[in-house]
């Protein structure tokens, strides 16, 4: 029945070549993962792992994803009686560096982080390889340097997913938009995502979009609501405003509101409770792309857990569980903050039960 | 004077007169370039930006004045205990509660609107006695209350939006700060009748006259009968009202809160105040400066957006012209008076 | 109690007490005031004048026990400041208490304002009526829109008079000052003197303190006198005293200073020592010259708007200055020298404003005495301990300082006691020129002669000395000449013996065109 | 006292003494309560979490002490003005040029780091002499100055490296940062030294005396032949050059830095030098108590997240602790004293 509904939609307009293959792009991101498929072979030896120590070091815990990966790792490696220590990098890095030495110092028995580039903390990653303690690396890049048998990555594939939105844009507007993207620029990471991402998307595949990019860091957010006026000023002709991460929905929307400028659409990355709220309301926000904050814990567990117990973790492993929200199937989503943990947004949950096989100790 | 020297003891003796005592003996024209100056400066540079971005006016216009910002409410709030020589950090703190505790109550926990917001304006002034109880009846120095106090705050905002940015308030709520009157927002005109009435009570009523005896000097104060104690309390207590107000209709018109951004409003608020004491009541902390000191960086922010520059451009701009626009003054004021 | 009448006091004070820090400075205190009494508080630097007046005006807590009672009520303790007015107090700040850049009616009108009662809005019509009506009660014009600042001093008097009886019923209530005299200029002294007696013969009580035995004598009917925080005589008829007596009950002991000049002549330095100060010149100054010798005290002198409060600072480089001051083949040119240089070179000044520009309020008694010869006394990588509890000790001793500590905080020692820390401070070191503003404010008449008797020694010490002041029986007690300022410049040059009286006619009796 | 108290000049009063004037009159005792009552607090509060959190001492001990935090040297800088009775906004900014500068020159524009350094360090001694001569010369409020400066600080740390984190810095710089010594790294024996050194200077020798009376009364200070324009111009420059390092030493620690993070510094280095002036030297600012009041800080922090807790939970932790530490503090000594 999503097609149909999607066919209501915007696709009904969408005529032109361009729209119609980014149409298909949406149709394809908009659907659930139907079941779990084993990221690798089974790892032996799980069971020894118990007593030990994980530590995770998030980037910052005013993020929520974070928050529910922390809890979902500790369900997830405390399956395997595997201890989860939470050392917070508060949005800087010598607080993640020094999280990261904390693990080293208290000779833990894999790191985990979560959306710190490795050169933001060079030294602390270097320091950790250096003391043998193995590293998982999680969204930030799908793969990068380092021995498998030390070095993992993980991430959703934020430059797809970046893409998608983008993609969603083109079909809505029938590959005649004029939109402003907002960049983040707080890491060379959140760069390429924009650049790979959405900006060769619209480059590629939509000749006649029109494209403004402003840029924001996270230390300037006060200035992102006028900064979007003046846009809108300059520019009274843009309908679309892609984001490229939840947290800037917000000061856009007041951008927005400034310059009177309410029948703009706004799509974004990340699939926050907030952000869909919003989807839901059909204000402003139509369009959101985001991942399994639970499913990605998991993942990044069987990383951790392969290579504690002495295996190669698994190269560029393709994380399933992202979707698109878009208004034609918002509807079908249970929008509080206790469905948000399930994961169950995403499609199936039996990846748990998958993983508890992989690492045996599932019954 | 008085509470802005304090932090400035030196200032006022040679051989750098600071901007603010002294100025009600310079002579007439000289005050009135003062008090106008900044103003002057404002029309100056609005209207120079205006012809470099060839924009339309209304749209230069409401750029600038729809801006959807707790920015006055915020800078009333520090004016009310600047006023009485209090120092207060706490200030986006409290607003973030508020605002959390607005959307999060409604959105997270089914409340209605009024009744949440009633909350968290209670939560807000609660948060203003607290300081008050510490600062006034308990003499600790009011910077450490402040932070303590302040990062309580945050912390329970946080608590309680569960550490995320809460939306889904009713859309139409939103009209509580966005309706528009005569082409601007509910919110614009809010700022304009909190800042009319503070002026006036300031500038006319014997409340206004005890809060400069208090930031003046408190034993002069206490010796002339003025209820110095119950001042203080109420400049604390004002304070966090108004950051509870701010907090609320900020939600309301945003349609959710993020407590993280509230911090954001500490450095430009300071700003507005400080730069504020350089017009209209030079040398005091004034509510009718507060409120052009703060469109005044607005404009100069949003002009040069306008123009194509963002980021560190503007950080660059704001900086400059606020330390440029205080010394101007003082300079003015000194060669007006020599 | 010596006076047993049956009338119910105006204000009376029974059994107060007050505890700092496990030290009791006031024990069981009372007094009592009968309606249109002018009553005098006197009593050591230290022995709790400030302290019972701060515990009737709230600013401080009482101890429990005792009462405050104004024409037989009790108002406390605790006393509250904010009802003071209703309940028939007022207190007269010590500095006035007067904010410069507003009017005279705000001034007088703040707490007690006239409003609209929906607009809530000042009437100042209403408030600039009620203050004029004050005025003209006490008999001073002054107009009501003027700004305080641009007042002279006798009417800024008045205005702090004005505030504390506004809306008074005539003759009523009680009206307290504090060593208010202190801030008033010499001249304005009679007026205000006036002014008091006015308000006592319509039958309102004052309180006053004062250190000024004289001033006791002439304005008060009866005193009350404290020792070491005891009450140790109240209601004493003025009439029945003199100086001596006076002195007795303050001090508990004969304290005249005695013939100090006579005790420490002066001696005759080397010319070649001798300090010059030509063409001095900034504020009311405009140019003062004169040449001082070693070893001898040279008055100075003269009306408020004569200059003399402003030599002193420009001196002393706490204000630009033209001019310069030679000594021993050394010129100092005042408007490019130092702070640094002058102390170099031995000049020093001890200036009257003791929280402005004497004292580090917050620091401690050692702090602040050996600040000055830190530079000469510590290596740069080191204070020194000896030198700095000797050099305190010393002042401490000489002066009689108390509370003794070295470690005590200055801002809670009583004000006179403040004075001899900042008068030590300075002479510790061997000034070569010592300019004095004012030394023997705020202190007792035991403290004063000690303070005199250590400006002759100074002299005797070789130092040449500038005492600027208008007590005019300290300056006939120190002083080998006698300088009058008149509209900036030295009008006379007089040379002594002195008698209070003759330096009074030099004062007023200034010949106009020019030095004598 | 002094400059603490500027803020409060009523504290001192009746019937709420403040924490800090008078402290030199209790008896020895008390002083002592006083004086050590903070590390007294630290010791049972890390005693606690120790005990709670089950991990072995050395791991607990180096969570605390092996941390990569500029804050002992921002402190630093903050206690050198507040000395001296200056009010710096600006820190923060100046320390993200610095390491911003470092980062970008090295990394960006291939500068031999030493060079870097250099150029970073001196640059931000530059932004010191700019506060200094516009508070202490032009007499302009140094809340307005060091916003303005501030702000133009950071808007110029952003540009040079281009408005992102910058790192790749040669992984054996780390040591200058990160070697460690006695099982503890550079960093943390840097702020040891640093601080005994400004401990000793400010309690032991002509110019922490001075210091001391520029701080309590400018004028005073003056006439005793301090030359207090040179103390004060002094403090702006000493603290902007601990910015200055302390950008550097971070950024060779972390290999680059983000400048974006640096204003995260301001409220806990503001905390700890306030709290630290309840400890050590009671009521004035000293850097020894600075230093255990960040220790002290980190401790709770650090404690929390062992036994599990973050977020909010150590936002409320934070304030909680700090007013009631100064709160305890207040308390205890009136106790005593009466
Ligand atoms: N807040 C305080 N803390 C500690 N001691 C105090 C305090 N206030 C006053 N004292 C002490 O109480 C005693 C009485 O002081 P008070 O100021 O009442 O004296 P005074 O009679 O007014 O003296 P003076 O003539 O010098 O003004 C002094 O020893 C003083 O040091
Ligand atoms: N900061 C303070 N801390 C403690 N006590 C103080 C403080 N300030 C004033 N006091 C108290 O007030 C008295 C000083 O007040 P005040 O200025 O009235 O002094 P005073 O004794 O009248 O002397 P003077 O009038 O000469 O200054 C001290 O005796 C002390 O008791
Ligand atoms: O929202 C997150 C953003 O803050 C971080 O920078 O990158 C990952 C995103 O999911
Ligand atoms: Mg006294
Ligand atoms: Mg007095």
């Amino acid at each position: 029945e999503e097609q149909s509904a999607a066919e209501a939609g915007s696709a009904a307009q969408a005529t032109s070549a361009e729209a119609k293959a980014a149409q298909q792009v949406v149709e394809e991101a908009t659907k659930a993962v139907e079941s779990f498929e084993a990221p690798g072979d089974a790892v032996d030896g799980v069971d020894q792992l118990a007593g030990k120590t994980v530590y995770f070091v998030p980037a910052t815990y005013q993020v929520p994803v974070f928050q529910a990966v922390a809890s979902a790792l500790e369900n997830a490696l405390g399956a395997a009686d595997v201890q989860v220590e939470v050392c917070d990098g508060k949005a800087n890095p010598a607080n993640m560096a020094s999280c990261i030495q904390q693990g080293i110092d208290a000779e833990a028995a894999a790191i985990i982080t979560g959306s710190i580039p490795t050169d933001l903390a060079s030294v602390a990653f270097e320091s950790a390889q250096k003391a043998g303690i193995p590293v998982v690396n999680t969204m930030t890049a799908p793969a990068g340097p380092g021995d498998p048998a030390q070095y993992a990555y993980l991430t959703p594939d934020y430059v797809a997913l970046q893409s998608r939105s983008a993609s969603w844009v083109i079909a809505d507007s029938d590959a005649a938009a004029n939109v402003l993207y907002i960049q983040v620029t707080d890491t060379p990471a959140t760069t390429i995502w924009a650049e790979q991402g959405a900006l060769a998307t619209y480059e590629r595949d939509c000749p006649d979009c029109e494209v403004t990019v402003i840029k924001a860091n996270t230390g300037q957010l006060d200035k992102l609501p006028s900064l979007v006026t003046s846009e809108l000023t300059k520019n009274p002709d843009i309908d679309y405003v892609q984001t490229e991460v939840d947290f800037l929905v917000q000061p856009t929307i007041d951008g927005l509101q400034t310059a009177n400028a309410t029948s703009v659409k706004i799509a974004s990355m990340d699939g926050t409770l907030a952000a869909l709220q919003q989807l839901e309301g059909g204000q402003l926000v139509s369009s959101e792309v985001g991942f399994n904050a639970d499913a990605l814990a998991w993942y990044a567990a069987d990383q951790a857990v392969r290579m504690m117990a002495g295996q190669p973790s698994n190269t560029e492993v393709a994380f399933p569980y992202q979707r698109m929200f878009t208004a034609e199937n918002i509807d079908d989503l249970d929008l509080t903050p206790e469905a948000e943990k399930t994961g169950a947004w995403y499609g199936s949950t039996d990846y748990q039960d998958g993983f508890l096989e992989l690492w045996g100790l599932a019954g | 004077m008085t509470t802005i020297t304090e932090h400035e003891p030196d200032a006022s003796s040679d051989p750098a007169p600071d901007t603010a005592s002294r100025a009600r003996r310079t002579p007439p024209y000289a005050q009135l370039a003062q008090r106008f100056s900044l103003i002057g400066l404002w029309v100056v540079m609005g209207a120079v930006f205006f012809v470099l971005a060839d924009v339309p006016l209304s749209n230069f216009l409401q750029g600038i004045f729809a801006r959807q910002t707790p920015l006055v409410f915020l800078g009333m709030a520090v004016v009310a205990t600047m006023a009485v020589g209090e120092f207060d950090l706490s200030f986006p703190s409290v607003y973030a509660l508020s605002g959390s505790t607005v959307a999060s109550l409604v959105v997270l926990h089914g409340w209605s609107f009024p009744l949440a917001a009633l909350a968290a304006i209670v939560l807000a002034v609660l948060f203003g006695a607290v300081n008050a109880v510490l600062v006034v009846r308990a003499g600790i120095n009011s910077v450490i209350v402040t932070l303590g106090v302040g990062s309580v705050a945050l912390g329970l905002g946080s608590w309680i939006s569960e550490e995320t940015s809460v939306s889904g308030l009713d859309f139409t709520l939103s009209n509580i700060a966005l309706a528009r009157v005569a082409g601007l927002p509910m919110i614009f005109w809010y700022g304009v009748v909190l800042v009319v009435v503070a002026a006036y009570v300031m500038s006319a009523t014997p409340l206004g006259r005890h809060m400069l005896f208090v930031g003046a000097n408190r034993d002069v104060a206490r010796l002339a009968g003025i209820p110095v104690t119950r001042v203080r309390v109420g400049a604390w207590l004002t304070s966090s009202l108004l950051c509870g107000v701010a907090g609320v209709v900020t939600a309301a018109g945003l349609g959710g809160f993020n407590a993280t951004s509230a911090r954001e409003y500490f450095l430009p608020a300071f700003a507005s105040v400080f730069l504020g004491t350089v017009a209209v009541v030079p040398g005091r902390f004034n509510p009718l400066g507060m409120f052009i000191a703060v469109y005044f960086l607005i404009t100069g922010v949003f002009g040069l957006q306008l123009l194509g520059y963002q980021g560190w451009v503007t950080d660059v701009f704001y900086g400059g012209v606020l330390v440029a626009a205080v010394a101007a003054s003082a300079y003015v004021q000194r060669r007006l008076r020599s | 109690m010596t006076r047993a009448d049956g009338a119910v006091p105006r204000l009376e004070v029974r059994g107060l007490s007050k505890t700092f820090s496990g030290v009791t400075v006031l024990r069981d205190a009372h007094l009592r005031l009968a309606p249109g009494e002018i009553h005098a508080l006197v009593g050591q630097n230290g022995s709790g004048k400030s302290t019972l007046i701060k515990l009737i005006s709230g600013v401080h807590r009482a101890d429990p026990g005792g009462e405050v009672l104004v024409d037989g009520t009790a108002i406390g303790p605790p006393v509250h400041a904010g009802r003071l007015h209703q309940q028939g107090l007022a207190f007269v700040h010590q500095d006035l208490g007067l904010i410069n850049d507003l009017t005279v009616a705000e001034n007088v009108r703040v707490g007690r304002h006239a409003v609209n009662a929906v607009t809530r809005r000042i009437d100042r019509a209403a408030d600039r009526a009620a203050v004029r009506q004050t005025f003209a009660f006490l008999g001073v014009p002054i107009d009501p829109d003027a700004t305080v600042g641009s007042l002279d001093p006798s009417e800024r008097v008045a205005v702090a008079v004005a505030r504390a009886l506004q809306e008074r019923a005539e003759g009523s209530g009680v009206v307290v000052f504090d060593e208010s005299s202190r801030a008033i200029p010499h001249e304005a002294l009679p007026a205000f003197y006036a002014m008091v007696r006015f308000l006592a013969e319509q039958g309102t009580a004052v309180l006053f303190v004062s250190h000024d035995l004289k001033e006791v004598l002439a304005l008060g009917d009866r005193v009350t006198a404290l020792r070491n925080g005891r009450v140790v005589e109240t209601g004493v008829d003025v009439a029945a005293l003199d100086e001596a007596a006076l002195t007795r009950l303050v001090l508990g002991r004969d304290g005249a200073p005695g013939d100090l000049i006579g005790h420490y002549p002066p001696v005759s330095g080397a010319p070649a020592e001798s300090v010059t100060l030509s063409g001095i010149g900034g504020g009311r100054v405009r140019d003062v010259t004169a040449t001082l010798r070693p070893g001898e005290v040279v008055g100075v002198t003269g009306t408020i708007d004569s200059g003399l409060l402003d030599l002193p600072g420009l001196l002393g480089g706490a204000r630009s200055a033209r001019g310069s001051i030679r000594r021993a083949g050394r010129a100092l040119d005042l408007a490019r020298c130092s702070v640094a240089e002058l102390l170099d070179a031995g000049v020093v000044m001890i200036p009257q404003d003791r929280h402005g520009y004497g004292l580090a309020m917050d620091l401690t008694v050692e702090e602040n005495v050996t600040i000055p010869h830190v530079g000469a006394r510590a290596r740069p990588w080191s204070l020194g301990r000896a030198w700095r509890r000797q050099e305190t000790d010393r002042v401490l001793e000489r002066y009689d300082v108390r509370p003794r500590g070295r470690d005590t905080v200055v801002a809670t020692m009583s004000g006179g006691n403040q004075q001899k820390v900042l008068f030590g401070k300075w002479l510790l070191g061997e000034p070569r020129l010592l300019v004095l503003e004012e030394p023997t404010q705020a202190v007792d008449v035991g403290a004063r002669a000690a303070l005199l008797e250590a400006t002759r020694q100074a002299a005797q010490h070789g130092a040449a000395v500038l005492y600027v002041s208008s007590e005019v029986e300290d300056l006939a007690a120190v002083c080998d000449r006698l300088l009058v300022l008149d509209d900036g410049v030295v009008a006379r040059d007089l040379t002594g013996p002195f008698t209070a009286e003759s330096v009074l006619g030099a004062i007023f009796d200034v010949p106009t065109g020019g030095p004598a």
